[in-house]
């Protein structure tokens, strides 16, 4: 009898590790990204021409190669995007649980916040936003 | 990829979702050339709304446009041009002359004229008018997604 | 930082490959070059170090073709030279072409209020295309919607009387082709109405925007003395504090019997330009009123048949007429010999046509000054020194039609 | 439009600049090639900040010189600030004729900095050329054209098309010629009309009721556009 309740069991989340749904998450995401990326490979029609593989500049031939070292500006404006896009990206779960967290997950937050605000003071006076 | 009887219904089911994807989003090239591309640019407009047919998406690079609508006179100078983008964008693809000048070189038939762009790349739908209206355009469009549902290029099976 | 105009930067010559320099072709199919330009651009990471713009990519021998028909039918080909205002484009023509006739003086005056009610009506609709376009180019797109809307009332009121929405060649030698239909003054009252709420809900989106006064204040500064040296004429000379106005300076067809202000700044930079063009749609339209509470009956063309052929219906009825229509519409009527310089204030600055006639059916030359060539010339001297993103907002702000440039 | 195998009618004067009857739009100067450019720099220091339109003009026929180049100058003065300073500013027309052996002219892009791109037009469609000027090259025509389009001697449709019949558009539509317009739309208008008037028993080709005399169907205007989208 107990092996048939054991059996019956009803697999429930809550007594998985509390990981679980995380890894799944991250499964569904991963598999999904790579059938984006092999399905257009296998199932689209191919048709290549020179043309087509030449670099696309506004319809005339590219006129210098791209080989070119690129000023370091840009790399700057890329960091600087990661950091404060990290930064907006992690309020999500504080805001989740806002309720839940009360006051110390809001007093938590404004210490994030003002750290990175003395960051981002910091770059606008020495001017890392002008592109000058 | 030889495939059962059962296979193939498989695929031309899926082949058929495919053409109504590709058709109810026919992604045009921004290429306004003249006076024609006033009224492509009005066909985007509220009055006649090219996003009830999902082609309102004007994509600059034609590795992300499915349509290419000749809108105005080709040049002498522009024709290279026009046939290099034609040649860049991702299959399958569509072209629309619109308007007399792109069709058949309209009131200029003189030497700076490409007397008609179907001398340089294939045309799909032509469109009369000189300018053509907008609903001559919608129309146009209306038309090329019927191609794209009922055969042809576009869909998964055809190679074409 | 604006940098004076550098006499040397007439053209990318080869420069030697300095380390993180790259010559980038701004190509002739490009979102935001209103039309077929090609900016040959040397940058130095966003920075334009130099620029020369190719132009021709539309060029369609339009003064060829108009050399090779009649005197009415070369309007055809020279209306879509600016296809923003063709009415400016065909006045212009004809308003030449009269001269040479010497029967200026003879056009009944319903003709010449209809031409400048519809001339003014095509200002407006042309600034709506490129307040839109050049609102698209800085993201404000509902201004893109709010304009061509305006702008499809006006379009209506172009089909209603000339037959087309854009070429109407609905302005003939002599005066006009048709009348104007019955319904079409509750139209063009229609028309005047929407436009007071409609340009007061543009303003309000557009005109304080701090994103587009960011964008185009100090952006491509043009100083007067640089502005009459590279022959700027229309909305970028006058937002340089010039106020020269061809329909004010040479008043042509009728305008010297309405009163409008010229609309002047002194910054010179691209929101100057913005401003001039509002506010001269708000001058346009105070035209339009003035000619919509002056228009009253009359003939709408000259009677002189040797021109002008007969009404339709009085074909059938008379022998001469009869004559007179086939002899026009097989031969077309000639001109005699002699060379004229028209200009007329067109929404981009002095539509100038230089028209030549041997005495035979045909124009033997019409060189055209095209306003947009000359504008769009300042770019060379603009360019250098700005982002890549100025230099979009200066091409908008120069509003040039490449139908006009590359004729 | 007619085609450009009929001959003009009625050309009289060989040059019509000589023979223009007086419109007052512009002082006008002939000017020999080897005075324009004193011309020009004496009129720029009289006042005439604007050099407006530089343009070409092919006279085959004439005596003088083939070709003419025409500046239009306008007397505008930076200082002028208001309408009244800028008032009717004059307008001065500098025509100077070129030959076709030697079709040379002193460059004025130093004087005026706008004439850089109308030079390079001239040159590109007439085929005069400039000398001093910083980057003569072809500015409409693609840069390997061969010939100058605007002169009277290059066919209209170019040396290429010239020879190539103008395509009759018989060819091109696929209707055969002859074909009788097909009788389904007339008879689809016939019943749009009959249903438009209320007897939508009206089969087509029956006779129609006494009740509907041809006449009273011609006075009842039907505007099938209207009538269409309310049935």
């Amino acid at each position: 009898m107990t092996e048939a309740r054991r059996v019956g069991v009803v697999y429930s989340f809550r007594s998985m590790s509390p990981y679980g749904p995380v890894a799944i998450y991250l499964a569904v995401a991963f598999l999904a990204a790579l059938a984006f990326c092999l399905l257009p490979g296998l199932v689209a029609r191919k048709k290549p021409n020179p043309v087509k593989s030449e670099a696309y500049e506004c319809g005339v031939e590219p006129t210098s190669d791209v080989s070119g070292r690129f000023p370091v500006r840009f790399y700057l404006v890329a960091m600087l995007f990661v950091i404060f896009d990290v930064e907006a990206a992690s309020f999500y779960p504080w805001a989740v649980q806002m309720h839940a967290l009360r006051l110390f997950g809001l007093a938590e937050m404004l210490v994030f916040v003002i750290v990175l605000a003395i960051g981002y003071a910091y770059v606008w006076k020495r001017g890392g936003f002008q592109w000058r | 990829m030889a495939l059962g009887s059962g296979g193939d219904f498989l695929l031309t089911t899926v082949d058929s979702v495919a053409r109504w994807a590709q058709s109810s989003s026919v992604w045009p090239l921004t290429m306004g050339l003249a006076c024609c591309a006033i009224e492509m640019m009005t066909a985007t407009a509220p009055e006649y709304d090219i996003a009830r047919l999902g082609s309102e998406v004007f994509r600059a690079s034609p590795r992300q446009a499915d349509l290419m609508i000749v809108s105005g006179r080709v040049a002498q100078k522009m024709g290279p041009i026009v046939k290099r983008l034609y040649d860049q964008m991702a299959d399958p693809k569509w072209v629309i002359s619109m308007g007399a000048c792109a069709s058949s070189g309209g009131v200029f038939d003189n030497y700076a004229i490409v007397q008609g762009v179907d001398t340089i790349i294939p045309v799909d739908v032509y469109v009369p008018g000189c300018p053509p209206t907008p609903d001559g355009l919608l129309y146009a469009v209306n038309l090329i997604q019927q191609q794209i549902k009922q055969g042809g290029r576009g869909g998964i099976l055809a190679r074409a | 930082m604006t940098t004076a105009i550098p006499e040397s930067s007439y053209s990318v010559d080869v420069v030697e490959r300095s380390a993180n320099r790259m010559v980038l072709s701004m190509g002739p199919q490009h979102p935001s070059t209103h039309g077929v330009l090609q900016i040959i651009t040397e940058i130095e990471g966003e920075i334009v170090t130099k620029a020369s713009p190719e132009i021709g990519y539309l060029h369609t021998g339009i003064e060829k073709s108009a050399e090779n028909l009649f005197w009415s039918q070369a309007s055809t080909v020279i209306e879509r030279m600016d296809y923003l205002s063709p009415l400016t484009n065909a006045l212009c023509y004809y308003l030449a072409v009269e001269k040479l006739l010497g029967i200026d003086g003879e056009i009944p005056p319903r003709a010449q209020q209809v031409r400048v009610l519809l001339c003014e009506l095509s200002r407006i609709a042309s600034h709506c295309v490129w307040l839109g376009t050049g609102g698209i180019d800085l993201g404000a797109l509902t201004g893109f919607f709010y304009c061509f809307d305006l702008r499809e009332r006006i379009l209506d009121l172009f089909e209603a009387s000339g037959g087309a929405r854009m070429h109407p060649n609905y302005i003939r030698v002599g005066g006009l082709g048709r009348d104007l239909p019955s319904g079409f003054l509750e139209k063009l009252d229609g028309v005047i109405a929407m436009y007071g709420p409609r340009m007061r809900d543009v303003r309000r989106l557009l005109q304080k925007n701090p994103i587009l006064q960011d964008r185009m204040i100090d952006v491509g500064i043009i100083a007067a003395d640089d502005a009459l040296a590279w022959s700027l004429t229309g909305p970028t000379l006058r937002a340089t504090g010039i106020p020269y106005d061809v329909r004010r300076a040479f008043p042509y067809g009728g305008y010297e019997a309405y009163d409008f202000d010229v609309i002047t700044r002194t910054e010179g930079d691209s929101y100057a330009r913005f401003l001039v063009r509002l506010d001269e749609m708000e001058q346009s339209m105070r035209i339009v009123r003035q000619v919509r509470d002056a228009l009253k009956p009359g003939p709408i063309a000259i009677d002189d048949t040797k021109v002008m052929p007969p009404p339709k219906e009085t074909i059938a009825l008379s022998m001469e007429a009869l004559i007179h229509h086939f002899k026009i519409m097989t031969e077309g009527f000639r001109v005699p010999p002699g060379d004229v310089y028209q200009a007329v204030e067109g929404p981009r600055g002095e539509l100038g046509y230089y028209v030549v006639s041997d005495g035979g059916n045909r124009p033997y030359r019409v060189r055209t000054r095209p306003p947009s060539l000359y504008n769009l010339q300042a770019l060379k001297g603009l360019a250098p020194g700005n982002l890549i993103a100025d230099l979009v907002v200066i091409i908008g702000s120069l509003d040039p039609v490449f139908g006009e440039v590359d004729r | 439009m007619p085609s450009s195998q009929t001959p003009p009618a009625g050309a009289t004067a060989l040059d019509p600049t000589a023979v223009r009857p007086d419109i007052a739009d512009a002082r006008i100067h002939r000017v020999p090639a080897a005075e324009l450019r004193a011309t020009l720099e004496r009129l720029k220091g009289e006042g005439f900040g604007m050099l407006l339109d530089v343009g070409g003009a092919d006279y085959p026929g004439r005596e003088l010189a083939r070709f003419d180049v025409v500046y239009h100058l306008l007397r505008i003065g930076r200082t002028a600030t208001t309408l009244a300073e800028v008032g009717a500013p004059d307008r001065v027309r500098v025509l100077c004729a070129v030959g076709e052996a030697d079709p040379v002219l002193p460059t004025v892009t130093d004087l005026w900095p706008s004439a850089d791109w109308a030079e390079r037009e001239v040159y590109d469609l007439f085929g005069v050329r400039f000398d001093g000027h910083p980057d003569l090259r072809r500015i409409q025509m693609p840069d390997d054209w061969q010939g100058y389009p605007l002169r009277k001697d290059y066919p209209l449709r170019g040396p290429a098309l010239e020879r190539t019949p103008r395509p009759s558009f018989a060819l091109k539509s696929n209707v055969a010629a002859g074909t009788p317009a097909s009788g389904k739309t007339a008879a689809a208008l016939q019943r749009q009309i009959a249903q438009a008037r209320g007897n939508s028993s009206f089969a087509p080709g029956s006779v129609p009721a006494a009740a509907a005399t041809p006449a009273q169907l011609a006075q009842q205007p039907v505007n099938l556009k209207t009538e269409d989208t309310k049935s």
